[in-house]
């Protein structure tokens, strides 16, 4: 199988899609020609067509809408939009429309479409190329959240994603494109070619929309999480010697409910960790689910780790990170070795 | 502090409750008077059109001019009879909502000839995104009234399962799309679903409506940025009732000189239509189809007109506007104006209207009383309560599983 | 001191600011000449001129932009966006530069105005009249959230919102403008003038906008709820005879801490409430941070009582609404009586 | 797959990396050529300006007809000087970006008369929302180089504490807005901050910035209608640099005739400039001044330009367009073309050009070196730690204060 970074894997599940379904569009800023900004869709207008990859004005509304009035006529459209800060502007689509299309209308019709999405900080792109707003989309009900973190299940993943019937957000975690990231931030770029979901397969899979991953077994305590903060977390619980056992959600909503309660009650200790702000942010969900769920089996508060409830600051990235150092303490927190 | 001069421009409609309202000075373009350029023509041929006003009968209801489309007395009286049944359906639906038999209503008076004319100017193969206002396509679909009313009072046969408030009806089967409660969101979706039909190789056109206070919205902008870039085959139509609510239309306006203008700004071909005229609308909708279909993308009509009542069931619009607007508006009434026409022409007589509105009448109560036979929102049936968590995914997950399974349904 | 319904109480607020403060002007849909839908500024354009109270364009956004821009000014915008349903489009103006004009211009400008929306659901408003959007605007850094439960807190509220120096989503829980609701679906319309809160002064008073109230005091669980709900909750423990501590949030973000981990510890049993659909409402960020804090006096799950993750029905409203069924269960399942 | 004729139009433009770029199909009105109606003309007298080009020094480098705003050559040189400075800051600070000093840089190579012209224009007491790509306004306002610089380099003289990218500045004590990284929005924002001048009785005008792509959001729209609705004492302009990052200015305009005739559908008085003209946009920009302090509203400047380099150092402008587009762009470079009108007039010469650049380098590499005597983003020293609790609200709740003391700053 060949190595693939996250941007490879992800151009490689476009291809497969554009190549198997004749109904399958993309368009975004900049997607076109150029590729996209990060190179995702590299090489798919010239292979498909400007009619099939093409260049949307800069109107995050209108991609949105042009995708939920494509998709009712029966296309498949995945759309990007150029950085997860810039969804806002397509919000009021995604919410009021996207997500309702099919209950309001019974079922008469439906707007299942992918809106992929740069995601994450950790790449000093100061405070409008940085969020990580999962957390809204995790409150409409109708859309699927889906946040990878390696290119196997990137690939796998978008595939699902484009060949569901629902409407999906898909994030994509921009520090890790290249590389995974331990949350040391001057360590220099690791490769994915040396990680084993960085084997990815050339043709068509999937990973399932609907189940987390124990990506690291352990008896000590559960760390839920996703995206970038997957890395952070093996890192942490390797350096700080702790058996913590590490869930990739990969899907927040729905999220995997069972595998979650299962590891927790075991291990009765449990981080959960994201770079959003604190407040209301996906930790909030995952924590009030699990003492819910496993209440009788917590040794211990729930860990919220998280971004702080201030914008994401450019010089202070790392001060604002959840790095290496707040996950040990978190850790070591709900370890009660501090 | 109210004695001071007003610091801010704030524009504000000419009559208010109180005034004696008087329109001579609204300078509009006569019936006849309007060029027709070619369906392919360039758009810059549309840009006096966008100022001026297509219509088609004059003051002594005569069809004159270019933009007669010359249709037969079959068809005409088609068209009125789908106005008249409009305005009948939304009197009676009125009046039952005051009756509490549904939570709400919206009414289309006056503004009949927006949806029927438009509709029947479409081939039923082409796909609609109305707004609210426009249920006169309905009935020129041929939308089975029972059904209409069974979703108005959200009873065990409405379509939508009681989960959207009344007149914001879906049909699939008659490509008319689901209608938003939120303002203008349909524009640009219009556009991606006449890109698709583009891009299927299919000769459908879209048509989408929306107010005049909805055209300040961006997803208006939306719309015609990606109509103008992709040169989508969609019909923009823009009802200036002249009300969005208790707001005046130049509030959306502003210094603009009519709405369809602001299709010129994008390249796009643009028409002001006289609104009540249902040989207008239905000459300018023919033209912009063929234009649609013959590759030359979007056209933007300007449907002047007034709305006749109020809002909708939640306000009175004695509180904001003249009480004699409507009366002395100076387009008339479309269906007044139709028949007049078709009697003017020896096609149609008062006794025949009065006949064909009693009939109508009668086929509306006898409707409703099916409908009521499923149920109304009241006494119930309705959709059964676990419907509720249907159809939110293709699939319930395991959170509306359980939830369905707390609420005990 | 005069009786007011909540409406009444917000017109009173509203007419004290444009009285006092001359940098007061108010915008929205509708909100001129007519006074708004529901009436909230009747009267006021007359009393105060058209150029201090106008009708807006029907775009949430350009109210939003329009806001910020006065308010870096220095005026005072009281705006309203007519249904909170319709604030979407206005979303990104909030969040991107209203939050955060503060901060990433390190306090050079400020863009501290107040948007009034009439929000919750219970009039039979279907899927766009009825939303709770308030969990979204929690997870905003930089704007503050309030929601009102009677016509007292509503003017004093008001009033401190338009005086604060950070921007601020108000949301008036529409199904109580004109009396309190318990409910009961179809029991006859009570009024404000019967209960204590209705009694509102004529002239200027504040409420502040970090502080929690106890509605009702009790020792065995407390509910934490705002809007519409604090009285369906009051209602409810009367109902099923269960000495719940009741405390009325009032602002959400920030929320008062104090006084519900005072409470919690206290009883040790907790239910959260709110109309908003349950995944990622602001009841988790409750949940969560209540079992951070009390976690050693929680003796049961805290319960979350919320709307379904479905979107707001129009016909089933009353299967939706978290009413007194509901809360006499999730009231029972806390003790442990059910 | 690739073979079948594509069945969505989808623009494209002229010329693509590997293309020979010839731009004499560009049919643009020659300089001297366009009307110049009084500044409280009604906008339908601007129609003509806004499908035509606004310039005023012709191919000899001549000032030529009735848009020359007959500047004195003290305001030349100094025009000059601010274009030339900015341009000078703008290389430096690339090399720096290049060397690690700064994690981002935009220049606005080409396009320096946009903003200084303009701020020249304006008076120091007019407010400004640019973009990110009007640095040259900082220049023509006097703002202080060595602060410019620590903000690039978000060190601890930082004004923002290293809060936002680098070019993302914020004057308030400049009448310059905080720089948003989010297209558009400020649009809007300035015609509510224009209403807030004119409510308060201030004969103070305002002025924003964005480029060509961003034309097509939402936000653009918004602020069209609202100055126009309500007449705001505000200049819109929108910078076609002919590129939105790798996007060709036809997404974004589709069929429009040019950006500026969208203002007209607004009612908005809307003229095309000659953006790499500094004395057409000084003009311009004075006239839209001076029209908004007469109470007459909006103007909307299309300043047609090129963007002479890379969008940002994210991106390598080879990928996506031809080479040699600039060198051949027929309205060459603006400092280069103030230079020669000055050297025509006897009022400059080469040698007095090269000392000055001279100098500017001088004063840009001195004002780097004290600059980063206050620290750079990599090695510090940085604002204080805890600064990034603050300024979220007036005073930081509990939230906030105790994110602090668990970060342990
Ligand atoms: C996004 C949004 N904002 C506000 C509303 C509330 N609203 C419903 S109808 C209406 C007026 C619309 O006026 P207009 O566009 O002229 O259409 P008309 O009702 O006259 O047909 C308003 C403000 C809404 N439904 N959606
Ligand atoms: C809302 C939003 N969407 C997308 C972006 C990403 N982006 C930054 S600059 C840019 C291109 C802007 O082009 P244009 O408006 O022509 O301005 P120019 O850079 O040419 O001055 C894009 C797409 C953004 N910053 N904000
Ligand atoms: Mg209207
Ligand atoms: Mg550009």
């Amino acid at each position: 199988m060949p190595a693939m970074n996250m941007l490879q894997a992800l151009n490689s599940a476009m291809d497969v899609l554009l190549e198997k379904n004749p109904d399958v569009v993309m368009f975004g800023e900049d997607t076109g020609y150029f590729g996209g900004v990060f190179g995702a869709t590299q090489g798919l207008q010239k292979k498909y067509g400007a009619d099939r990859v093409f260049d949307a004005p800069i109107n995050e509304a209108a991609i949105a809408a042009m995708a939920i009035g494509m998709a009712a006529k029966g296309l498949k459209p995945v759309a990007e939009i150029q950085f997860a800060d810039y969804i806002f502007p397509a919000f009021d689509q995604i919410i009021s429309e996207m997500s309702r299309l099919r209950y309001r209308s019974a079922g008469q019709f439906t707007s299942a479409c992918v809106i992929r999405s740069p995601w994450g900080g950790g790449i000093r792109g100061g405070q409008t190329h940085s969020m990580s707003p999962e957390a809204f989309f995790t409150h409409i009900p109708g859309v699927k959240v889906v946040v990878p973190s390696n290119p196997y299940d990137a690939k796998g993943l978008l595939i699902a994603a484009a060949e569901s019937d629902d409407p999906i957000i898909f994030f994509e975690p921009k520090r890790i494109y290249n590389g995974p990231f331990d949350g040391v931030p001057d360590a220099p770029l690791k490769s994915w070619a040396k990680h084993a979901k960085g084997e990815v397969p050339e043709g068509h899979y999937t990973v399932p929309l609907d189940k987390a991953e124990i990506v690291r077994e352990g008896e000590a305590c559960t760390v839920v999480t996703y995206g970038t903060l997957v890395h952070v977390a093996e890192h942490a619980a390797e350096k700080a010697g702790i058996d913590a056992e590490i869930i990739d959600l990969k899907t927040l909503a729905p999220y995997d409910i069972e595998t979650i309660a299962a590891s927790v009650n075991k291990t009765g200790r449990v981080v959960v960790a994201h770079e959003a702000p604190r407040t209301s942010g996906f930790g909030a969900e995952l924590a009030a689910q699990i003492q819910e769920e496993c209440f009788y089996a917590l040794e211990v508060p729930i860990y919220r780790l998280t971004g702080w409830d201030t914008p994401y600051p450019h010089a202070h990235e790392w001060a604002y990170f959840p790095g290496q150092a707040r996950f040990i303490r978190a850790l070591e927190t709900v370890m009660e070795t501090r | 502090m109210t004695d001071r001069q007003p610091r801010l421009h704030v524009p504000s409609p000419p009559f208010r409750p109180g005034d004696e309202p008087d329109f001579s000075g609204l300078d509009l373009q006569k019936a006849g008077e309007a060029k027709r350029p070619a369906p392919d023509a360039g758009w810059k041929e549309t840009a006096d059109l966008a100022t001026g006003l297509v219509g088609v009968l004059d003051h002594n209801h005569q069809a004159v001019g270019e933009w007669d489309p010359g249709l037969n007395p079959e068809v005409l009286r088609e068209g009125l009879r789908h106005m008249a049944l409009t305005r009948v359906y939304d009197e009676r639906m009125l009046k039952l909502q005051r009756q509490g038999k549904m939570s709400f209503y919206m009414k289309s008076t006056g503004e009949e000839a927006v949806g029927v004319a438009a509709a029947m100017a479409l081939r039923k193969s082409d796909m609609v995104f109305p707004s609210y206002r426009q249920q006169g396509i309905l009935f020129a679909r041929g939308r089975d009234i029972v059904d209409m009313m069974c979703h108005c009072i959200s009873n065990s046969r409405d379509n939508l399962k009681g989960r959207q408030l009344p007149v914001h009806y879906t049909w699939a089967e008659g490509n008319f799309f689901s209608i938003s409660g939120n303002l203008g969101t349909q524009f640009p979706q219009a556009v991606g679903y006449a890109m698709g039909a583009a891009y299927k190789g299919e000769d459908q056109v879209t048509a989408s409506w929306i107010g005049d206070g909805t055209t300040a919205e961006g997803d208006f902008h939306a719309a015609l940025t990606l109509a103008s870039t992709y040169r989508a085959p969609v019909v923009f139509n823009v009802v200036n009732n002249q009300w969005a609510i208790s707001t005046w239309q130049g509030i959306a306006k502003g210094d603009a000189p009519t709405f369809a203008a602001k299709g010129l700004g994008y390249g796009i071909a643009s028409i002001r239509v006289d609104g009540n005229d249902f040989l207008a609308v239905y000459a300018a909708t023919k033209w912009a189809a063929e234009r649609a279909r013959m590759g030359k993308g979007a056209t933007m009509l300007e449907l002047f007109t007034y709305r006749g009542d109020a809002h909708s069931t939640s306000d009175d619009p004695g509180r904001y506007r003249a009480k004699t607007e409507y009366t002395v508006w100076p387009l008339g009434d479309p269906i007044e104006r139709l028949k007049n026409h078709l009697i003017g022409i020896g096609e149609w007589d008062e006794e025949r209207h009065e006949r064909m509105v009693e009939e109508l009448t009668a086929l509306v109560v006898k409707s409703y009383k099916e409908a009521e036979s499923h149920g109304t929102l009241h006494d119930g049936p309705l959709a059964p309560t676990q419907t509720i968590f249907e159809d939110v995914y293709a699939e319930p997950d395991w959170r509306l599983r359980r939830q369905r399974q707390d609420l005990g349904v």
